[in-house]
């Protein structure tokens, strides 16, 4: 447990230094207020009036001194340029990404570990082969370009049949109604970006498990487990999954990183109010505290993910000490 | 000394029909053997010499219009291989273009990011120190927020640029895989025995690093700067697809998908043929990195 | 040959130790115990003269080894080398020191480059010695002639030679500037059985020819009897004895050097149930958290409560010409319980 | 001579040939092996690294990995039956009932993730002859045989929480569970300290007094072969070179190698002395000499045309003693002189 604080408080000694460079960076480089002043009919007074709300005036230190303050005691304050308070939509927009992006991790890791232990399973077979062009192709391949191809398909399959399988852009139809019936239709929605933001992981995690089953299933308590006369299956499922499977649990933290960065590419094609789209939104009119808000946000998300996934793999490996 | 005599002619007898092949030309042997990576080795010189030579390759320049021919599909005989867009342009022309400018920024940012990653996860793998520690906390920073954000950041604050500017904000966060890999060689082989020998043999650190270590680990790094190259391509493309890449007019890859996508219903070629380029040039590198990686694995270069 | 005919060993000690101590992650605030890997010890060296330091693996030999040569920066204790006391971490006086003062490896798969030819390796010592380049080529055939290897391989890379040949060119460039020293460390437990007495002899010669001295570590007790002249027995980073060859093998005093001894197979199918053996019990401690008194006390047959309360010191008994850190020091009367 | 190796062996090898793929082709691990090893007694398998003495041991439980590696001639019979014509679950009731193998490493032969007592249970469990509860009782007094301390608290721990010298003490308790007819114990003793290595052998003795199964004990340590076995296979180069029982084989070897390598160990109660080295060293697999593969570092083969040319079959020197030497003869002469 002491491990823990430690690397929590270590963490936030991180994310802090983070925030000041990025709050003085993004200060220093650009007018916070270069998207208003270019409005036209944008009055002084307006103008001053955010000047003194956001105290723009002041020295950057004291600037964010402000905004350490909002952080902690008004739930990021509020944004630049309409002054509506940033932590509803940012909450909201954060339940949608985790949906998205958990589905998608958990859709990787089961995939992967039956592609990559079949794969390694049948080493050299055609299976074989096949996934690992597969997976090749698989890290090849654009996410965004991905996700328009499927929404071409989907389109002109739902044009050619007037079948609805998949719906191409939002989290809901409006008329979802409730209850089973909204769950399928919430399921429609997900399939096409869960889909496409899982396929690099699906690809990454697939050979990770069949490469660290490879070893394992050339190892010494392999052959040991052999050697007593255990049957293949059972060589198979308790002597070489787990072990097999559990080094993947140290990559998690750092693919759900990569998936972040994905959202940012698929909720604006598939149109998901969820984070990725409010961090390209707030980059796009400059809003300096809307995009501090969702930094800050991320990473404290990215770092609980890392801490869950250690604390995963210390429940699992009997070898870490508790 | 009489029995030093025996043993060197048995040291003889031993070694006579094993000929002098240094670990480079076994290397390139397996390479040459693998014949998926060859093949993509082909391909890729193929997609490289094409582009870089589009003048040469296609009639049409880059952005000249013809309003009569737009629109056109792809077609085998009518001169628009890849078919036109909207404005008449010869869509062939224009994905030979961007995948000028994408392959350009590739290369950049694997050149530039090997050469950074090596020198400072060398330095810091090697002295450790308060170099280690700020390379360590600094990739601690890009694994917890994410990467392309952070690019998107610098772009859109320091603005959108040519080509070459793009590659070095691109350099400035993709270094830390290679300092990462150079970093973990280097602490391990800070203990091999090779190395504590150099230096006991008088070897100062720098010839230390240079002579004995680097040249040990060149095959991780080759690798890695390969995959460099493909992940660089796919955030670039993704760059300019949300509109943060290459100023335009110069042609990028992602931002033909992106100015497709409005037709893509109708003109299915606007978005797919950038893409498939796209695919073809980093699953090429992908398949060369596989056979880089086999051939220069220590694992089988040692005993044998 | 025999130890006799060896140069006589005078005058004051090559090397001298004074209470060498290394610890590991002993830094202030962390939660781990250090791990005592060498606790207190002492040793002298004369020109010319093989001192075998043996143990199980963990016992701290290496340690030693590397602490003396700077590989490693001891937590504590004093070195003199010719004369000369040990500055580690200053890399000039080290350099200086390793032209008289040098190092072959356990492993001769890991200790050569092998991205260098034979000829890079040997050279790079003379080279960076200041030496040029026509007297380097001509030294470096003169160490590979020196070792048994045929001068015209030096272009070839160490993957093309067998592991006693490349254990040659270890000990060659080890040689290269004419050392004084040489710091042994395991040079043939990695190798087959029989390429082990082609290395043994060539490492005889080698001191007959230069009057070097040999620091000799390994665990393998024939092969130390063998090239040693004096022994060290170490335990859980201690010595517990040290004395001649004849002292420790025929009449050894402590009970660890006498359950090592006795638990080395003989190849002589006739002494089969014939001899005393003496199996301890248990594992040796970790040296992270070792015993309280003598270290050895948890697997010895002979403990007693001084042995809890009170280190034994290694000094000479009245009944035995070597140092023995023992209580109850003596010869092995009744069989072990 | 311990056992009259008259009636069936226990175990017979004939003629076994394993070959493994490699860059350079196919290269000959075990090439014609034969022995035999009859109930009760100990043979000790002799060997440097590359002699095949293991990849044989392998070969009879049939655990080499296929590809790279085939079995490409001979029999193995085992109480009459050829293991090499046995269906893989045939094969797989024999393994670990009536013949278990105690692996080198004790450190990488157990499973991390599982308990040291399942481990040894699942020998039993393996071959369905009882149930949970009374296998991990018998699993425990295993334990107490091999001389774990603890054992029904250490029943419960993992791999990571046993010593080296304990984790293969498991490992011997896990190859005697099922009372086999024949234990092969690859290098047990190889990966351990000295004092460790004494008591290991204690637990071995103890399991053998046990269950009274034969062993094949493969070792390259020829102190461990005086002090066990009653037989003594040489191998050199993938090939059988002598057979005889274990006083024989050490007081009048009669294979050139045999006797180097005996002539060159240093030993530990003996007057130093320079040691009588062999010269050169093993071959590779890829690159076996002609003939005779020990020819080229055999005082006795100097410029003789035979050993160079055709590979010596086993011959019976004298009573139970073989050796595959053209000159097998004139090595008794040289012997008796040394003794003299």
């Amino acid at each position: 447990m002491r491990f823990v604080f430690q690397r929590l408080a270590f963490s936030m000694a991180v994310l802090f230094v983070a925030t000041i460079i990025i709050f003085f960076g993004i200060s220093a480089i650009g007018d916070p207020l270069g998207e208003i002043r270019s409005q036209p009919g944008i009055s002084q007074e307006a103008l001053q009036r955010l000047i003194d709300k956001k105290h723009l005036d002041d020295p950057l230190i004291i600037q964010y001194g402000y905004w350490l303050r909002d952080l902690v005691f008004n739930q990021f304050g509020t944004d630049l340029l309409y002054d509506r308070p940033i932590w509803p939509e940012l909450s909201r927009a954060l339940g949608t990404t985790l949906q998205v992006v958990l589905a998608a991790e958990v859709l990787a890791i089961v995939v992967a570990i039956v592609i990559g232990t079949l794969a390694a399973r049948y080493q050299y077979s055609l299976f074989d082969y096949g996934t690992t062009l597969a997976s090749f192709i698989g890290y090849a391949i654009p996410v965004f370009w991905l996700a328009l191809i499927l929404q071409i398909l989907t389109v002109n399959f739902y044009e050619a049949t007037g079948i609805r399988i998949f719906y191409i852009s939002g989290l809901s139809s409006d008329n979802a109604g409730s209850g089973f019936a909204w769950l399928v239709d919430r399921i429609q929605h997900l399939v096409l970006p869960v889909l496409v933001l899982s396929i690099a992981s699906i690809a990454s995690h697939s050979r990770y498990v069949r490469a660290s089953m490879l070893e394992v299933i050339n190892s010494d308590y392999v052959r040991t487990a052999r050697a007593k006369g255990v049957d293949e299956r059972t060589v198979l499922i308790r002597h070489s999954l787990r072990n097999a499977t559990l080094p993947l649990v140290t990559v998690i933290g750092v693919s759900i990183g990569h998936l972040f960065n994905g959202t940012i590419l698929i909720e604006t094609i598939f149109s998901m109010p969820g984070m990725g789209l409010y961090f390209f939104n707030a980059l796009n009119t400059r809003d300096t505290y809307s995009l501090m808000a969702w930094l800050v946000v991320t990473s404290a998300v990215m770092l609980l993910m890392n801490l869950i996934t250690d604390l995963l793999y210390g429940v699992l490996d009997p070898r870490i000490n508790k | 000394m009489t029995d030093h005599g025996i043993a060197a002619a048995a040291g003889d007898r031993e070694g006579l029909d094993v000929k002098v092949r240094s670990q480079f030309r076994l290397a390139l042997g397996r390479f040459v053997r693998h014949r998926v990576a060859m093949a993509s080795l082909v391909i890729l010189a193929a997609i490289i010499i094409v582009a870089f030579s589009a003048e040469y390759v296609t009639p049409y320049s880059f952005d000249g219009m013809n309003l009569r021919a737009a629109r056109l599909a792809p077609t085998l005989e009518g001169g628009h291989l890849f078919g036109t867009d909207k404005l008449g342009r010869d869509y062939f022309t224009r994905v030979l273009y961007g995948a000028r400018t994408s392959i350009f920024v590739a290369l950049v940012v694997a050149l530039l990011s090997t050469l950074i990653g090596t020198l400072i996860g060398a330095t810091a793998g090697y002295f450790g120190g308060w170099v280690d520690d700020l390379f360590m906390r600094f990739t601690d920073l890009v694994l917890i927020l994410p990467g392309l954000a952070l690019l998107m950041i610098l772009i859109a604050f320091i603005g959108e640029g040519s080509p070459l500017q793009i590659a070095i904000i691109l350099s400035s966060l993709m270094w830390t895989l290679i300092a990462r890999v150079v970093r973990a060689q280097v602490l391990s082989m800070r203990t091999r025995e090779f190395v504590e020998a150099a230096t006991l043999s008088g070897a100062s650190p720098w010839r230390v690093i240079w002579r004995h270590m680097l040249p040990n680990m060149m095959g991780p790094i080759i690798v890695n700067a390969t995959l460099t190259v493909s992940s660089a391509i796919l955030i670039e493309s993704a760059l300019s697809f949300i509109g943060f890449g290459v100023k335009p007019p110069t042609p990028a890859l992602g931002q033909l998908i992106s100015d497709g996508r409005g037709a893509m219903q109708t003109q299915w070629w606007l978005v797919t043929f950038p893409g498939l380029v796209i695919i073809a040039i980093c699953l090429t590198i992908n398949f060369i990195g596989d056979g880089l990686r086999d051939a220069l694995d220590a694992r089988q270069a040692q005993r044998n | 040959m025999t130890a006799e005919a060896r140069p006589a060993p005078s005058g004051s000690p090559l090397l001298q130790i004074d209470n060498l101590v290394k610890h590991y992650g002993a830094r202030g605030g962390a939660r781990k115990p250090a791990i005592r890997a060498v606790n207190d010890i002492s040793l002298t060296l004369r020109a010319g003269e093989t001192l075998g330091l043996v143990g199980e693996s963990g016992c701290g030999k290496s340690t030693t080894g590397r602490c003396i040569i700077g590989l490693e920066q001891p937590t504590g204790g004093r070195i003199v080398f010719d004369g000369k006391p040990v500055v580690h971490g200053k890399r000039t006086a080290l350099t200086a020191m390793w032209r008289d003062m040098q190092y072959v490896f356990q492993d001769p798969f890991a200790s050569l480059n092998p991205l260098m030819t034979v000829f890079a390796i040997l050279s790079e010592p003379l080279r960076l010695s200041g030496m040029s380049a026509a007297e380097a080529q001509a030294r470096v055939a003169e160490l590979m002639r020196l070792v048994g290897l045929a001068p015209e391989h030096g272009n070839r890379f160490p993957h093309e030679f067998s592991g006693g040949q490349r254990q040659r060119i270890g000990i060659a460039r080890a040689l290269a500037l004419n050392p004084k020293l040489l710091i042994l460390d395991e040079p043939v437990s990695a190798l087959d059985v029989s390429i082990q007495a082609q290395v043994i002899n060539l490492l005889e010669d080698l001191q007959e020819r230069f009057g070097l001295a040999y620091l000799f570590i390994a665990h393998d007790l024939s092969v130390v009897s063998h090239i040693c002249d004096r022994i060290a027995v170490m335990y859980l980073g201690r010595i517990v004895e040290i004395g001649t060859r004849e002292e420790i093998f025929e009449h050894p005093q402590h009970p660890y050097t006498q359950a090592l001894l006795s638990a080395v197979p003989i190849d002589d199918p006739d002494l089969r149930g014939k001899r005393k053996r003496i199996v301890l019990q248990g594992d040796p401690p970790s040296p992270a958290n070792p015993p309280s008194g003598c270290s050895f006390r948890t697997r010895c047959w002979k403990t007693t409560e001084v042995c809890a309360a009170e280190a034994p010191a290694l000094e000479p008994k009245p009944h035995a010409r070597q140092a023995v850190a023992c209580h109850h020091a003596g010869v092995l009367t009744a069989e072990p319980a | 001579m311990v056992h009259e190796n008259s009636g069936q062996p226990l175990l017979s090898v004939e003629g076994l040939i394993t070959e493994f793929r490699s860059a350079e082709g196919m290269v000959r691990a075990v090439d014609e092996v034969s022995y035999q090893i009859w109930p009760g007694e100990t043979l000790a398998v002799v060997g440097e690294s590359g002699s095949g003495k293991s990849v044989t041991a392998m070969s009879v439980l049939g655990l080499i990995p296929r590809p790279p590696g085939r079995i490409a001639g001979g029999r193995i019979l085992f109480e009459g039956r050829d293991l090499l014509t046995v269906t893989p679950g045939e094969m797989r009731a024999i393994r670990g009932k009536a013949i278990s193998m105690i692996f080198q490493d004790p450190m990488t032969s157990l499973n991390p993730v599982l308990t040291v007592g399942f481990q040894i249970a699942e020998a039993m469990l393996a071959h369905g002859d009882m149930g949970r509860t009374e296998a991990a009782e018998r699993a425990v007094e295993l334990l107490k045989t091999v001389g774990v301390p603890n054992a029904p608290e250490r029943y419960h721990q993992f791999p990571h929480q046993f010593s080296g010298g304990m984790r293969q003490r498991a490992l011997i308790a896990m190859a005697i569970a099922n009372r086999p007819r024949l234990v092969i114990a690859d290098e047990p003793t190889t990966a351990l300290d000295v004092t460790i290595q004494a008591q290991v052998f204690e637990a071995l003795r103890l399991a053998q007094a046990e269950t009274q199964a034969a062993m094949v004990l493969i070792t390259h340590d020829m102190g461990l072969v005086a002090e066990l076995a009653d037989r003594v296979v040489v191998m050199y180069g993938g090939r059988v070179v002598e057979t005889a029982d274990v006083r024989t084989l050490f007081h009048a070897p009669r294979h050139p190698y045999t006797k180097g390598l005996l002539a060159s160990l240093p030993r530990m109660h003996e007057r130093s002395e320079r040691l009588t080295p062999i010269p050169g060293a093993p071959p590779s697999l890829v690159n076996r000499p002609s003939g005779c593969a020990f020819h080229p570092r055999c005082a006795h083969s100097a410029g003789r045309l035979p050993c160079r040319t055709d590979v010596p079959v086993m011959r019976e020197i004298e009573a139970a003693h073989w050796s595959a030497c053209h000159y097998a003869e004139e090595l008794r002469q040289s012997q008796e002189r040394v003794e003299a």
